[in-house]
């Protein structure tokens, strides 16, 4: 059985595959999908638990979460396209008419 | 089932909230008005249900959810902050072709914010979170057409999943070292997370993710932007409740999950309350737009709050509790003052790129007397003056610092507070003091009516507080069983 | 029983209310005029009803408000309260007449500022239960920061906000005070409660002596800012100065920190942990603001600044006077919080009216009004000599009585103030010259000397100080009772 | 009905005029001056009657006390001392009140002049028969604010507002120290019964405080290492809050600038009213100072130096009333000197003392109310432009030659004749002389003796220049009108016979001050706290002494003569800018540089004052520089939400990076 270690191990690489991406994308879809995937290095993370501690309710999280996920996806990309018909681009770092 | 009567206030709010989708579907956008009537008796009834059940104790399905005082109490809360939000909005949506859209949502995210109320279980406390943030994203970029609108939703959104990974990814580190997703199954199985190192970091993630709703600095970086750019009623409902679900979600999770670190994560909360209460308000103080002003202000009020779990006795937390209630009526009033004066810009067509700029408040006195007395009672009422709810919440919370030697904390608070009256008192001055410009302004009535309600609540909270810290202190005493 | 201290707080307030809804300036300054009246007509029956040979509360009110926290709703005056709630009864009727014909932007605002403002300060005087007299302490401060912000002069907002700010900053401190004794209090006793009487009872009991040095300079600090004290006093001459001359008046009026150093600061001081020291500190920031108020009131070119220093210089007294320990030296001070309120009113409306009139305020662009505005000179006068503590008139039976009975314990300080005095019969001579005597300054253009209102208003509190300035028995006495109780209180702490 | 009773009305009826006079005198005839002089007429009658009383039967003085407030009274006493001053002020008072009818009849303020007037005149009653100090010191200040209001009574001047601000304040200094002393006095008195004052009993009545003199006089405090009792401290501040009042080096420098004011108020400050205050208030305190030996030297010494000090600035001031105020200045030291004899002859210095002071009121109100005759008449002050004046005003030509010979003490000693000045002033160098001879120390005798020559010399210098001669510019002029004529007749007469009638029997009564119902002083055995004895003064002074001050003040007539007179002496040579001397009197010792310029404006107001306006800048520039870095630095922190939600994010990243740092580190610590 893989020990508990490599899955933390590949939930932790791929969460910060996620945040990289998060921090360094300028695209809103691209950005997107790094929430998604640090999302899924969490669910990664709790279907090991779930397995390890011989408990289901960790699976169950994990599918409410990818759920979740699709829900904050579509409304993500709804607000994407409201952007996008504004400006015709979805740099998000062109997205700065609020601040200081 | 006797049960489901305690599920009552939810389902209501949940039913109400489809009944407001299907009819509005149906209907032409000129008679939509209705559905905001439909949203208001929604709410009321539930708040009746919720005042009438106040003391039920119950566990349901399967343990997952807790029917408590201090559940009760945020409910009452969240439908207070959504009746006011959603009288406010039947001026607001008023021609508009979404209206139903609009409750559906303010309704959902009332909703999930009831569900983390009562959720005893991870499992629906993050799923509830999850549905009230969603409903909530949507609500900010509710105008579509408008680009401060959708970079605010824009920013809320990815900030929030951003957060959202956080908090799963702390979620399930507890998981792992606890196995279990249950609240006082956490607590019971705390040996391994506390002795592990694992234990620190899902402490600081779960801060985070809350911290991100709470608006605690330095997760905070959203709220301005988004506060600022939404529609004001849905700044209302994001500063007066969504952040409100963030502290009860933090309540249940640290307080009484996570207690047996609480030396770890007072440490985090005491640094994160004073840097956040210091830099909102400092940084509130040369703010030109209200909205954002207000943003900051509430930024700090968090950080006040905040305070309970650094002091954590039953008085500071009666105090946060309490506070909340005052901050929501407080806020939201505060906000949907500013709707008004957005309402007015547009009436006028004033050129301007910011509605809510403080320019735009010059003699707001006698343009409209009601927006501005009432707004000048909730800015006072945030910076503590009595005889209102912020003075009487900032006197609990701040006078429990002193009770449990926390002095340095307490000067801190004060000296803050003292500081966020420089802010206040300016926009005071420049409804007041300065000349005003146009004709006087006929306000109209619902959000006269929300402002009402408002400046009841923040003038009964002060004036006969004695119900008030009871429930208060009702609530805190859930949270202190463990302590 | 009529519930007569309810009601001198509540009909202000009251027709405050009714003032902000009137539409016209005619309304406005009748319904103000007749809720000061009700007011005024409440304190002299309670005054006249008043036992003075009595330490006990009178008229006292008692009712549950927060159980939960015990706090109460408690009104009560003695000998302490009572002349200090004659005083705003009495001069805030004149005041609104002294502004019966001003012409100003929302009149109705105006008057209803200083009906609430009434209603604040008496509200401070009554309060018996720390918890409200923190509210009613806090509520000062909002009719008077509206005051300033909308009716003053050129540098109005800064002065407000500063004003503003630094007292509210004060104010916390002192709650932080009232917190540390409301808790340790509590602790003692299992009870919470928030009654002043009980908190000064339970102060000697707490066991460290570092924390009740930190209550008590904490409290401290809150009063000395109000009053306010030198070094605190910066916000004072800018908010007084900018203040309309109703504002200044309602800032004179303000007697709540020195009626604070009275009823809690006093009781307490025996039982801090180094009474000696805290003595050192009344008397010598007391004596200090004497003597530096005067300097800096000499130094003045604006008049209005000159009498807010001169303010500065004789609250000094009143921390001289508690200073002095003795039943007559903190009467004096007592008598000097009296006095100061009735001098200083006229004091400001002299020079609100020669603002109004002459449009300046700057002492060497005026001279010689006495010709052309002969009622104002005369009235001007009796009031500067009454400020510069002339015999016979109320300033001189405060400083008389501050001097003398304090010098037994603080001899120091007292002889340090003395220089004060004529340094403080300088400036407002030389003030007097520059402003009224002299030939007539012709660039001033045309001046109108007092319209009859003002002159009634101004003459009816001068010749309060002409009478109470011979015989200040009907005051005193009641302060002296007072101050016996505070100074046996004190004879109780001292451990 | 006993005229005992009406006591109280001697001060209230004037301040009734005053009060009236104030509001309806405009409707009244002359001015109002009706009704002050008829209130002073009747305060004269009562204090004549009751002085005729008590000359009968001096023991029984009138003592009445109220309470006031808190534990002081409010009283009356009546005893020879006060009754005397009493019968002199209303006298003086009422005759300058009928003269002032006629004064100031073209005067459009002449309410507003009676009022002040009558109220000066009640102060000065009301502290004359004060019982107790604290009311004494009441009256005192009215009494300066009077001053203050009728040497400013032309404000439209500026020179009249600020010599009444300075007469005002420079007698303030003298006050403060007054009421030190009073504050001291109060504090022993307080010590001494424990605190415990019966119901009844006040302490600042005067019988109280000199039952308590032997306690206090054994309390001793050191101060810069000496030490001292505290008598002689309570004394010294008295008499410097007399050094104020009565124009006392160095505090004097008001009184010749009081001249601002109508010569009829002239009048009533140097000869009724205000600096008599000073005298009198140490006379009624004398046990006290008999007590305090140190401070009845100082006294001695103050006022014989003043004398001396006064005269020479007045043997060269060209303007008549400037003249006649360093006289009054002068006149008043002789009276300290007098008060300062207590140390060798004891209470009998107070009759001498008082009697000079009742003299002086009587010839230097003549000497005020002729000069102001004369101006009325010509319009001028200044003696350079007048001359001849005799000539047109007969009557008051001859009633100041009255005032000089009294002033200058023209007399034969050993008979009763003489002018009013030579019983009341010679008796008092005789003082001197016996001082010296007792003490060993000279200088009060030659200053006392210098002064008479130089008094004798200025006033006949004045009465040349101005009534002999021949004019010297084209004046107009003609005799005063009746009522001025009257009251200077009188005075006329009483300045040359007053004194050789009622020397003894008054010396006798007032010496009788001490001992009566009220108090009962043993002065000897105060002496004997002060820790020295009496000389009993027998009159056996060397034949020369006994002449010498007539002698002198022949000697200064025959200069004058000689000088303006005959113009025998070309004085140009003297009086030019050149001569130093001269430039030193004419300047007046520099006097007001050194206290106006230096001292006041240089010293206090651009120094201390403008010391403190810094200072304030910088207190609040410390609250303002506070909140200006706040709003700064917020101005700064919101730069840091740039918009950019990258930057965001990364913020969120270092917050939770920094927070497992911190809590990391600060656990291990901990």
């Amino acid at each position: 059985m893989i020990p508990l270690n490599w899955y933390l191990a590949l939930s932790a690489i791929i969460f910060s595959i996620g945040l990289y991406g998060f921090i360094s994308q300028k695209n809103g879809i691209r950005i997107l999908m790094c929430v998604e995937l640090m999302l899924n290095a969490a669910n990664i993370n709790l279907v090991a638990f779930s397995s390890y501690n011989d408990d289901m309710s960790g699976q169950v999280f994990a599918l409410f979460s990818i759920a979740l996920a699709a829900c904050e996806a579509a409304i993500g990309f709804a607000i994407m396209m409201s952007v996008y018909r504004m400006r015709d681009s979805i740099n998000l770092d062109e997205l700065n008419l609020l601040r200081w | 089932m006797v049960d489901l009567m305690l599920l009552a206030p939810e389902i209501i709010v949940a039913l109400t909230g489809l009944i407001v989708l299907m009819i509005g579907i149906f209907m032409g956008s000129s008679s939509k008005n209705v559905l905001g009537y439909i949203a208001t008796a929604g709410c009321l009834a539930a708040l009746a249900m919720v005042i009438g059940n106040f003391s039920a104790s119950a566990l349901m399905f399967s343990d997952t959810l807790s029917v408590d005082p201090l559940s009760q109490f945020f409910k009452l809360v969240f439908l207070v902050v959504a009746l006011i939000v959603s009288i406010a909005s039947i001026k607001y949506t008023e021609d508009n072709k979404d209206t139903e859209i609009f409750y559906a949502l303010v309704l959902f995210a009332t909703f999930g914010m009831m569900f983390v109320a009562s959720a005893n279980d991870l499992m629906v406390l993050f799923v509830a979170f999850e549905l009230a943030s969603i409903a909530t994203y949507a609500l900010a970029g509710f105008e579509k057409k408008n680009p401060r609108s959708v970079e605010a939703a824009m920013k809320y959104l990815l900030m929030g999943a951003l957060s959202a990974a956080l908090l799963l990814m702390g979620i399930s580190f507890v998981y792992g070292a606890t196995g279990t997703t249950s609240i006082p199954g956490i607590a019971q199985n705390m040996d391994v997370l506390a002795s592990n190192a694992i234990g620190l970091l899902a402490i600081v993630l779960l801060i985070a993710g809350f911290g991100f709703k709470i608006a605690l600095v330095p997760f905070h970086m959203w709220a301005p932007d988004t506060y600022q750019g939404s529609p004001s009623v849905v700044s209302a409902l994001l500063a007066a409740g969504s952040k409100k679900m963030a502290f009860v979600a933090a309540f249940k999770v640290f307080i009484v999950a996570l207690l047996a670190m609480q030396a770890d994560w007072r440490m985090a909360f005491a640094i994160l309350a004073v840097i956040t209460m210091t830099y909102g308000n400092v940084v509130a103080l040369s703010q030109k737009s209200v909205k954002r002003m207000l943003a900051y202000s509430s930024i700090a009020q968090a950080g006040y709050i905040s305070m309970a779990f650094v002091v954590l006795t039953p008085m500071a937390l009666t105090g946060g509790i309490l506070y909340t209630l005052a901050h929501g009526f407080m806020k939201a009033g505060a906000f949907i003052a500013t709707a008004v004066v957005v309402y007015m810009v547009i009436k006028e067509k004033r050129d301007t790129e910011i509605p809510d700029h403080i320019d735009n408040f010059k003699g707001l006195g006698k343009k409209m007397p009601i927006t501005a007395l009432c707004l000048t009672v909730f800015v006072f009422a945030l910076a503590g003056i009595p005889p209102t709810a912020g003075y009487m919440s900032k006197f609990i919370l701040f006078s429990s610092t002193i009770q449990s030697g926390m002095v340095w904390l307490a000067v801190i608070a004060i000296l803050n507070s003292a500081l966020s009256l420089y802010y206040y008192a300016r926009l005071v001055r420049y409804m007041y003091a300065m000349p005003h410009e146009g004709e006087k302004v006929s306000e109209p009535v619902p959000y006269v009516a929300a402002l009402l309600i408002s400046l009841v609540g923040v003038m009964a909270i002060g004036l006969w507080p004695e119900p008030f810290v009871e429930i208060a202190m009702q609530a805190a005493s859930v949270l202190v069983g463990g302590i | 029983m009529l519930p007569v201290l309810s009601l001198i707080v509540l009909i202000p307030l009251l027709f405050s209310a009714f003032a902000f809804l009137t539409k016209t300036r005619e309304q406005a300054r009748v319904v103000a005029l007749m809720g000061t009246l009700i007011t005024l007509i409440l304190t002299l029956y309670m005054y006249f009803s008043f036992d003075s040979s009595s330490a006990a509360m009178q008229f006292e009110e008692l009712a549950s408000w927060i159980p939960s926290l015990g706090i109460n709703y408690h009104l009560g005056v003695d000998g302490v309260s009572m002349p200090l709630i004659l005083l705003n009864a009495i001069v805030i009727p004149l005041l609104i007449l002294f502004t019966w014909d001003d012409v100003r932007s929302t009149p109705n605002r105006f008057y209803g500022l200083i009906l609430a403002m009434q209603g604040a300060v008496i509200g401070v005087f009554i309060s018996l239960d720390f918890f409200l007299f923190y509210v009613f302490w806090e509520l000062t401060l909002i009719p008077l920061f509206f005051m300033v912000n909308i009716w003053g002069g050129p540098n109005k907002r800064h002065a407000s906000i500063k004003f503003f700010i630094y007292t509210h900053v004060a104010s916390l401190v002192m709650l932080l005070g009232i917190f540390g004794l409301y808790f340790a209090a509590w602790d003692q006793t299992g009870v919470a409660n928030m009654g002043i009487a009980h908190l000064m009872s339970q102060f000697p009991m707490i066991g460290s002596g570092i924390a009740r040095d930190a209550i008590f300079l904490a409290l401290l600090f809150g009063f000395l800012v109000k009053l306010p004290i030198v070094p605190f006093h910066s916000w004072l001459p800018d908010a007084y100065a900018e203040a309309p001359t109703a504002g200044s008046v309602l800032f004179i009026l303000l007697k709540i920190a020195g009626y604070g150093i009275f009823r809690v600061i006093l009781p307490m001081l025996p039982a801090t942990g180094s009474p000696d020291m805290m003595i050192t500190i009344l008397g010598l920031l007391g004596s200090v603001s004497i003597v530096y108020g005067a300097f800096l009131a000499l130094s003045q070119k604006d008049l209005k600044r000159m009498v807010a220093y001169s303010s500065v210089s004789h609250m000094g007294f009143v921390t001289l006077g508690a200073a002095g320990l003795v039943t007559l030296s903190i009467s004096g001070a007592m008598f000097q919080q009296f006095s100061h309120g009735l001098i200083m009113s006229i004091m400001f409306m002299s020079v609100g009216v020669i603002q109004a009139s002459t449009g300046t305020r700057i002492i060497n662009d005026l001279g010689g009004l006495a010709t052309k505005m002969p009622k104002l000179a005369v009235i001007m006068m009796l009031a500067f000599m009454a400020s510069l503590g002339l015999p016979g008139l109320t300033g001189f039976i405060a400083e008389f009585m501050v001097f003398t009975f304090s010098y037994m314990n603080v001899p120091t300080f007292v002889i340090l103030a003395l220089f004060g005095v004529v340094i403080t019969a300088g400036y407002h001579l030389w003030a007097m010259q520059r402003t009224m005597f002299g030939v007539y300054n012709g660039k001033i253009g045309k001046v109108f000397d007092l319209s009859n209102v003002q002159t009634f208003s101004m003459a009816v509190i001068a010749l309060l100080v002409l009478y109470f300035g011979l015989n200040p028995s009907p005051v005193l006495d009641m302060m002296i009772t007072g101050s016996n109780e505070i100074v046996s209180l004190m004879a109780a702490m001292g451990v | 009905m006993a005229y005992e009773n009406l006591a109280f009305l001697i001060p209230l009826l004037p301040a009734l005029a005053f009060v009236i006079t104030f509001f309806v005198g405009k409707k009244t005839p002359y001015g109002g001056g009706l009704i002050p002089i008829f209130a002073i007429a009747a305060s004269f009658l009562i204090s004549l009657l009751i002085t005729i009383g008590l000359l009968q039967n001096p023991d029984q003085v009138i003592s009445q006390s109220y309470h006031w407030f808190a534990i002081f009274n409010l009283g009356i006493l009546i005893d020879p001392l006060a009754a005397v001053m009493l019968t002199m002020v209303t006298f003086v008072s009422l005759l300058i009140h009928i003269y002032s009818v006629g004064y100031m009849s073209h005067d459009p303020a002449k309410p507003r002049y009676f009022a002040e007037t009558s109220l000066f005149t009640a102060s000065m009653l009301s502290l004359i028969l004060s019982d107790n100090i604290l009311q004494l010191f009441i009256s005192w200040e009215l009494v300066g604010l009077c001053s203050y209001l009728l040497i400013g009574f032309w404000y439209q001047k500026p020179s009249a507002a600020s010599a009444a601000k300075k007469a005002f304040l420079t007698t303030r200094i003298g006050d403060v120290m007054f009421l030190a002393g009073i504050i001291v006095l109060f504090a022993d008195l307080f010590k001494l019964v424990n605190g415990i004052i019966p119901e009844g009993v006040y302490l600042l009545r005067f019988d109280e405080i000199f039952s308590f003199i032997p306690e206090i006089a054994a309390m001793n405090a050191t101060i810069l290492g000496f030490e001292v009792s505290h008598l002689t401290i309570i004394t010294l501040l008295f008499f410097g809050g007399a050094v104020g009042k009565s124009g006392q080096f160095p505090l004097h420098v008001w009184l010749p600038d009081a001249m601002e004011g109508p010569t009829t108020v002239s009048a009533l400050i140097h000869a009724a009213t205000m600096v008599t205050a000073g005298v009198y208030l140490v006379a009624r305190t004398f046990p006290m100072f008999i007590a305090a030996p140190q401070s009845l030297i100082i006294v001695a010494y103050v006022g014989a130096f003043t004398a001396l000090f006064a005269a020479t600035m007045g043997i060269v001031m060209n303007d008549l009333k400037r003249v006649l105020a360093y006289s009054t200045i002068s006149q008043l030291g002789y009276m300290m000197l007098g008060l300062g004899m207590g140390a060798v002859i004891g209470a009998e210095a107070v009759g001498v003392s008082i009697f000079h002071l009742v003299s002086h009121a009587f010839f230097k109100a003549l000497l005020f109310l002729c000069a102001g005759s004369v101006i009325h008449a010509v319009g001028t002050h200044d003696m350079r432009e007048l001359g001849g004046v005799a000539k047109v005003m007969p009557i008051t030509a001859a009633t100041m030659v009255a005032a000089s010979l009294a002033l200058a003490g023209f007399g034969i000693p050993g008979t009763s004749i003489g002018s009013t000045g030579f019983f009341s002033k010679d008796p008092i160098i005789e003082n001197a002389y016996l001082f010296g001879e007792h003490a060993g120390n000279w200088f009060p005798y030659i200053f006392a003796i210098v002064a008479a020559l130089l008094t004798s010399l200025y006033i006949f210098r004045l009465l040349f220049m101005t009534f002999a001669g021949k004019p010297r510019t084209n004046y107009g002029g003609h005799e005063s009108p009746a009522s001025m004529t009257v009251p200077l007749s009188i005075l006329g007469i009483l300045a040359l016979v007053f004194g050789a009638i009622v020397v003894e029997p008054f010396n006798k009564f007032v010496n009788s001050t001490f001992v009566n119902n009220f108090v009962n002083m043993d002065i000897p055995a105060l002496a004997e706290v002060g820790n020295y004895e009496l000389v009993h003064h027998a009159g056996q002074e060397p034949l020369l002494i006994l002449w010498m001050p007539v002698i002198v003040a022949v000697i200064g007539l025959l200069i004058a003569f000689v000088i303006y007179y005959q113009k025998a002496i070309d004085m140009s040579r003297f009086v030019s800018k050149d001569n130093s001397v001269y430039k030193l009197l004419y300047n007046r010792y520099y006097q007001n540089e050194i206290f106006t310029q230096l001292f006041a404006v240089k010293f206090v107001y651009e120094g201390l004052a403008m010391a403190g306006y810094h200072i304030d800048r910088f207190i609040d520039g410390i609250v303002n520089v506070i909140s200006y870095l706040i709003i700064e630095a917020g101005d700064s922190f919101r730069k840091v939400q740039t918009g950019v939600i990258q930057h965001y994010s990364v913020a969120v990243i270092t917050g939770v990076s920094l927070l497992v740092i911190l809590i990391k580190l600060v656990m291990e610590v901990f």
